[in-house]
């Protein structure tokens, strides 16, 4: 076995969080001091429903091994519809993904409040481990982004 | 073909249309493009047979902008298109005079291709008019026949019905041709492996030119500029060096079609490479229907699309996993 | 090319303890277009912003990005500093290397990895921001307060006194609330009503003050400073104008089977009723699901002993339609049902009783008049038993999570109040906790067990069983003595957990107010900002926002007016400028955008575009700026990707993706 | 002469690809294109056209110029490496081979493209005659023999033997590295050859396009052909995609692009199509702002600019892969018979 082959496989994780609830919900984490591997990079969106397909289509593209998108619980939207958009979007999209033979456990939607940091924090150390266990992604990005 | 030529003079000379769209003969027994007839005299090139599959109802967003009405002939699928058309402002319901035309099924000369016949001089039983259930083909290496149900499109089989959505007036009978279900492709994929699924998608958009056939005559895909053209989103619309961008194009397109595709089946029939691209907004058709309730786009004007709706008890999205 | 400066905040320790700043500056010197980078103890402090001002002043710098808290704590502190120095505010982005990373992790070196490409990512943004210009907006100067208990009357109160126009809408047929409905208040002891009522008629008289009663908010658009609401007047079938409030109606109709709301289904009504003595206004309304002349077609009692013809059967709901340019939510509480408490016999004993019902009973005006009796048999209780937390602190979904605040101070209230008046009784109360933070507060509670005997076990009732003799039989444990407790009681008092009303939920809905899973309305924060909604314009006042007595309530209900004030004092308002904008160039005018704006802020026009030599009319969308809330849900559904939000473009956020996952 | 029978191609073809690449027609998902050999890959023969033409062997449709790496605030800069690896394409039909002559003209022409040259001088072209000629062909009206390929070596298929004949020096090194499987053609070889070759050609009489006349296109005829007001009619159902572009043998424009890896810029060039309404885009915008003038220009181009700027030579082999491709049934034949017609009418 070469030495790169033992290297440790450090995941990039791109999380989308809405700014209202779930960004908040991850400064809770942040000041309650609740850890989650430094893998996941937080993208402040203003609302879930803002999250379009193509940015997470582009993350896989640029090599992303896996994408969260965290918005406000249904009915707690503070745009009040919002993420009752995203959540069809996103179940569509995720749905296709699987469809075309993308590991379903490189996608997932997660709601979080602003009060929820504790969730905010359990939710990226299993993401991030399911993503350990999917390992790297070969099958969307493009190999240009790799090397 | 006659009755409709006779009613398209008809509406041409009172001047009830200014021009009429339909197809105009090939100079292959196999090949008559979409045309604008704007004489009677003209009419003459008139042909509608079972090689018109081309749907028309695009081709209107660029004829309202015309003075004066335009007949359209639209088969009964190509119906829901217009529709979805009128329903996104992208058509002037004012300025169009549908004649619903009756639809025996459309051929599909890659099938027949297929089979291995080449050098076709003649194809008789392709007219509306032809009863039969077969296909002679005449060619430089003999005479063939084949029937006329396994040279069909692949949308024939799984037909919406013969009736027409929207129309002024119909001419013509109608078939019914569904013979297989629907989704039962889509099913298949669905049961299979991700290594298998990955495979099969792998191996058939690997095919892909990044032509935009399929984009470009896609009813719905009516943008004025695709986002693949922009550069608001920096995707190219032409093949890059790494196959990515093919798989993002083909999710991304069926994602902005979700819900308003209507199952027209243009996209397959025009792919130069032969891929099912229906597959892809057929998936999105499945789970609509699954997941919020059946919907047809096309079907209703009035009805609100799935993806610009919602109830408070949709499934959530960890549903695809769940499914397994 | 941007010309980017990038501040690196130490955060005292906060950040500095795990991430190497230095470093993080350092490395933001290698992005495009980066011209400066310097790190700061507190970049917050005067002297930090004054560095960002500085630098932008000799660097010329046309984008700043500062690496340091949260952007919900900073952003305006940098963009307003920004701002002094002659940059457009919108030029600056945050990244959040504290909350998002010093915080979280450990490990200094991934810490600052970790920091570095956040600080790219805010970096790659920054370089595709364009300068933004907020909108205006008018001021209406008028406010809508939602819900008429003390809460509702205060907030309106004080508006008026200020000088603005209040409406106030309540969804029973008077003002008075959850207030109107107590006995005596703690820990004063003094009368509910004496203290209540003037203020009722204070609301009622107030030449400011508009008061729609049984009636409610049926619509909400608009934004802040220019709401436009939609209010269902329910038809009261009794004329206001003509009722004088003599009362005959009610003595002489003939159907009086209703169970009475306000003495919460104790005893019943008339079919035509006022829910109390003092209701505000004095003017009847009739019940038609209990009312013989609408379910039958025969009666009309009330309306030939009228005098003052004042009853109108063929009344119809109305709709007002008024604009606001604040809105108050008073909306208060209840006390839950009680369905997932079986074990306590709630349904099975009459002689089990919530709290709340133990104050109608109390009531010299209550269903008996004031005297301590069993709704059994009528009989004085002898043996009575408080039991706490019912519904409140449960971990499970049974109940509530959150403790209801009021209940330990009541049942001291009750507890006493019985003591007093009916010394034969014996008061015995299981609690978890008691809890007696306030004013005056513990010194009550001490009084009910020193001064009064009152019995306080501390330890929870597992069941209560109706026993054959009429009497109930309390199990329960003591946990300071460590033993099982078998108590016969006459009377069992439940301290119910309290919730928001019913009926909040959709209220916050149309309000766009975000509501949390309790269904108490959120706060803009926690701390800072108590008593606003996220959702601009809109204020939070009494119980909706979260458990409080009387006078948390009422100050509050005060704070809530200050802001609303505060609010219609300006003019004019400046508007968010991160809205969506469509390129009319690309746009389709397919509409589809508009379905899903929930501000209803996308029209479509046609307009003469220039697209490229091509020249011809186009139906495009357009957004109306200051109604756009700048969600972006239209953005994802535009095909073309002409609809973009400005400040978190597509690009920007394209950016981002490319700049984290490099 | 040499034969070699059909059921040893395999190891024919082994043999080459154990020397150098070998491109040549595989089926995959149901549609045959050039692509490379390989044990498990699914040769087919006797589909007489690959749904995409065989020139991405020369000018593949993307391929990478040079890598920019960013280093901080240093950049390096990579340019892609020429092929330098020797390979055969097996199977190329006369059309094609004459498409590889146009792009000659284009890109081994002042200034040389230098991907290309190095291309086409490790590139041995080995041709097939066309077994069974099919309606959409029209090679003839182009002076192009489909039964006598140029190339290489020529190939014909016969019953159950191909025959190979090297023409080139490069014709004869691979036949020397492939010379184990071949065997020598005797005179009964040479006359069934002949007899295919006569046959192919009587085939060819009888298609319908053959007998169509290039009449009145030349490179003299710009401004008239051009103001035709039939582009106006002709253009109309075109969908503006660019199957007839990318499909053809001889379209060689192409768009350069920058694509970020996020470490860098990777410069590639991609075909384009004069259909694309970005095709020849610029600064200052587009020179042909409507779809009628991007139409007209393909066919002004291959029937107008290029025999006026390459001694008559037309930059359309009739190979007809547009012919069966067009989704709207348009192309370069109709545009033809349609000027044709326009043309009899004024006589």
């Amino acid at each position: 076995m070469s030495i790169e082959a033992k290297e440790e496989f450090r995941p990039k994780i791109v999380a989308f969080c809405c700014n209202w609830c779930s960004y908040a919900g991850a400064d809770l984490a942040g000041s309650s001091r609740l850890g989650y591997p430094a893998d996941v990079k937080i993208i402040r969106v203003p609302c879930s429903c803002r999250v379009n397909p193509m940015f997470i289509l582009r993350a896989f593209e640029k090599g992303a091994d896996g994408v969260i998108m965290c918005g406000c619980h249904p009915g707690d939207c503070h745009y009040s519809t919002g993420n009752y958009y995203a959540r069809r979007r996103m179940t569509l999209l995720f749905s296709m993904l699987d469809y075309i033979g993308v590991e379903n456990g490189r996608t997932r939607v997660e709601w979080v409040s602003a009060a929820e940091g504790v969730k905010f924090s359990t939710t990226m150390n299993e993401f991030v481990e399911k993503i350990h266990s999917l390992g790297k992604n070969v099958r969307l990005g493009d190999l240009r982004c790799r090397n | 073909m006659q009755e409709l030529i006779k009613r398209a003079k008809e509406l041409l000379e009172d001047g009830t249309v200014a021009r009429v769209l339909g197809w105009k003969a090939g100079d292959l027994p196999y090949n008559p493009e979409p045309a604008y007839f704007d004489s009677t005299e003209s009419l003459a090139d008139f042909v509608y047979n079972g090689f018109c599959g081309a749907n028309l109802s695009k081709y209107l967003i660029e004829a309202s902008k015309l003075e004066g009405k335009t007949l359209v002939c639209l088969k009964p699928c190509d119906t829901y298109s217009f529709n979805q058309l009128l329903k996104e402002h992208r058509i002037d319901r004012d300025k169009a005079y549908v004649i619903g035309v009756g639809c025996k099924g459309k051929l599909d000369i890659e099938r027949i291709r297929k089979m291995g016949i080449k050098g076709i001089e003649q194809i008789s039983g392709a007219e509306m008019e032809d009863a039969a259930d077969t296909l002679t083909i005449s060619t430089i290496y003999g005479e063939r026949s084949c029937k006329f149900a396994d040279a069909m499109l692949e949308r024939c089989h799984v037909c919406k019905g013969k009736e027409h959505q929207v129309y002024d007036e119909l001419i013509g009978e109608s078939k019914e041709t569904k013979d297989a279900d629907r989704f039962a492709e889509v099913a298949r994929i669905e049961a299979m492996t991700p290594e298998e699924k990955f495979a099969f998608f792998q191996k058939e958009l690997s095919k892909c030119i990044r032509c935009n056939a399929c984009r470009n005559v896609c009813p719905a895909c009516s943008c004025r500029k695709c986002v693949f053209d922009s550069n608001k989103f920096d995707s190219a619309q032409k093949a890059n060096v790494d196959s990515f961008e093919e798989k993002m194009f083909h999710i991304i397109r069926a994602f902005h079609v979700a819900g308003r595709c209507t199952d027209c089946g243009e996209c397959s029939r025009v792919c130069p490479q032969g891929i099912p691209l229906h597959l892809f907004n057929r998936k999105f058709i499945k789970d609509i229907d699954e997941f919020y309730g059946e919907y047809q786009a096309g079907m209703d004007v009035n009805a609100q699309s799935p993806l610009t709706d919602f109830t408070f008890g949709d499934v959530e999205p960890g549903i695809v996993g769940e499914r397994g | 090319m941007q010309r980017i400066g990038v501040f690196v905040c130490h955060c005292g320790s906060n950040i500095a303890a795990t991430v190497d700043v230095k470093k993080v500056a350092e490395m933001a010197l290698l992005e495009p277009g980066v011209v400066h980078a310097e790190d700061y103890q507190y970049m917050c402090s005067e002297a930090g912003q004054e560095k960002i001002i500085e630098a932008i002043r000799e660097k010329n710098l046309t984008g700043v990005v500062v690496c340091s808290c949260s952007p919900r704590m900073h952003e305006t502190t940098f963009r307003k500093a920004a701002e002094k120095a002659g940059l457009n505010p919108y030029m600056v982005e945050i990244a959040n290397i504290r909350e998002h990373c010093s915080w979280i992790h450990k490990d200094m070196e991934e810490a600052t990895k970790k920091a570095v490409i956040l600080t790219r990512a805010a970096i790659a943004k920054v370089n595709l921001n364009t300068p933004l210009k907020p909108g205006e907006s008018r001021v209406t100067k008028r406010a809508l307060v939602i819900g008429g208990g003390i809460a509702g009357i205060q907030t309106a109160l004080d508006i008026a006194d200020a000088g603005y126009e209040v409406d106030i809408v309540e969804r029973e047929p008077s003002i008075g609330g959850r207030m109107s409905q107590l006995d005596k208040t703690f820990p004063t002891l003094d009368c509910s009503a004496c203290i209540l009522t003037p203020k009722m008629v204070e609301a009622s008289a107030h030449e400011k003050i508009n008061i729609y009663t049984y009636s409610e908010v049926e619509k909400v658009s608009g934004f802040v400073g220019d709401f436009t609401v939609d209010i269902r007047k329910k038809a009261r079938y009794v004329d206001m104008d003509k009722c004088t409030g003599c009362g005959v109606c009610q003595e002489k109709c003939p159907s009086k089977k209703a169970p009475s709301e306000f003495n919460r289904g104790l005893n019943t009504r008339s079919a035509i009723y006022t829910p109390f003595a003092q209701a505000i206004p004095n003017v009847p309304v009739i019940d038609t699901d209990s009312c013989i002349k609408f379910k039958t077609g025969k009666c009309g009692v009330c309306s030939k002993v009228c005098q003052a013809g004042a009853i109108d059967y063929t009344q119809k709901d109305e709709i007002v339609s008024q604009k606001y340019g604040a809105i108050v939510v008073a909306t208060g509480f209840d006390t839950i049902k009680l369905d997932n408490y079986d074990e306590y016999a709630y349904s099975q004993s009459k002689d089990v009783i919530t709290s709340l019902e133990l104050e109608r009973i109390m009531n010299a005006a209550g269903p008996t008049k004031g005297h301590l009796e069993r709704f059994s048999d009528g009989k004085a209780p002898k043996e009575m038993v408080f039991i706490q937390c019912v519904g409140s602190r449960c971990a499970d979904d049974r109940g509530k999570p959150y403790c209801s605040k009021i209940c330990c101070m009541y049942t001291a209230k009750h507890a006493m109040l019985i003591r007093d008046k009916y010394p034969d009784v014996n008061v015995t109360v299981f609690y978890i906790d008691v809890r007696t933070p306030g004013k005056n507060f513990d010194e009550f509670y001490r009084r009910a067990v020193e001064q009064y005997g009152v019995n306080y076990i501390k330890g929870q009732v597992g069941k209560v069983i109706p026993q054959p003799n009429g009497k109930l039989l309390v199990q329960g444990s003591d946990l300071l003595d460590n033993r099982q407790i078998l108590k016969e009681a006459d009377m069992v008092v439940l301290a119910t957990a309290i919730e928001p009303n019913e009926g909040v939920r959709k209220i916050a809905t149309m309000l766009t107010a975000s509501i949390d899973t309790n269904n108490f309305l959120t706060e803009a924060h926690a701390k800072l900002r108590p008593v606003e909604s996220p959702t601009a314009g809109i204020f939070l006042s009494g119980v909706c926002q979260g458990p409080k007595d009387i006078p948390e309530t009422v100050a509050q209900a005060g704070a809530a007016a200050v802001k609303a004030i505060g609010l219609l004092a300006k003019d004019k308002l400046l508007t968010n400028p991160c809205t969506a904008q469509s390129d009319e160039l690309l746009c389709n005018g397919c509409s589809t955008c508009a379905n899903v704006c929930p501000y209803g802020a996308i029209s479509y026009e046609d307009k003469e575009v220039n697209d490229h030599g091509i020249r011809e009319t186009r139906r495009i969308a357009v957004v109306n700026s200051a109604l756009c809330q700048g969600c972006g849900a239209c953005t994802v559904t535009c095909p073309s990707g002409a609809m973009d939000l400005q400040g978190f473009s597509n690009r920007q956020i394209l950016a981002e993706v490319d700049a984290i996952c490099r | 002469m040499y034969k070699i029978a059909k059921e040893n191609l395999t190891a024919l073809f082994r043999l080459i690809a154990g020397a150098q690449e070998l491109y040549l027609p595989v089926k995959t998902a149901d549609q045959v294109n050039f692509g490379a050999w390989s044990e498990d890959a699914e040769v087919d023969l006797d589909t007489l056209k690959s749904v995409k033409s065989p020139k991405d062997a020369f000018f593949p449709q993307s391929e990478n110029l040079y890598t920019c790496r960013k280093d901080g605030k240093k950049i390096s800069i990579e340019p892609e490496a020429l092929k330098e690896q020797n390979f055969v394409i097996f199977g190329m039909k006369a059309c094609d081979v004459r498409g590889v002559e146009v792009l000659d003209k284009v890109f081994l022409a002042d200034p040389v493209d230098t991907f290309y040259a190095a291309r086409r001088d490790h590139g041995t072209i080995v041709s097939m005659a066309c077994h069974e000629p099919e309606e959409s062909c029209f090679c003839k009206v182009f002076g192009i023999d489909c039964a006598e390929p140029a190339a290489d070596v020529a190939t014909w298929m016969v019953a159950d033997q191909l025959y190979w004949k090297p023409l080139t020096e490069k014709g004869e090194a691979l036949t020397k590295i492939v010379e184990s499987v071949l065997e020598a053609a005797d005179n009964a070889d040479e006359k069934s050859v002949e007899e295919e070759k006569a046959a192919i050609r009587g085939i060819v009489e009888k298609l319908p396009y053959s007998n169509l006349s290039l009449g009145g296109w030349n490179g003299e005829v710009l401004t008239e052909k051009f103001d035709s007001a039939l582009w106006e009619e002709l253009y109309k159902p075109c969908l503006a995609c660019g199957t007839c572009t990318f499909v053809c043998p001889t379209c060689q424009c192409y768009d350069i692009k920058d694509y970020d890896t996020g470490h860098g810029v990777q410069r590639y060039r991609c075909w384009d199509s004069c259909m694309y309404s970005d095709f020849t885009m610029m600064a200052h915008g587009n020179n042909r702002t409507s779809q009628m003038q991007r139409f007209r220009q393909r066919f002004m181009h291959k029937l107008v600019y290029f025999p006026a700027n390459n001694d008559g030579m037309y930059s359309c082999v009739g190979c007809g892969r547009c012919v069966e491709k067009c989704p709207a049934a348009l192309n370069i034949v109709k545009v033809i018979k349609a000027f044709e017609k326009q043309g009899g009418e004024k006589a």
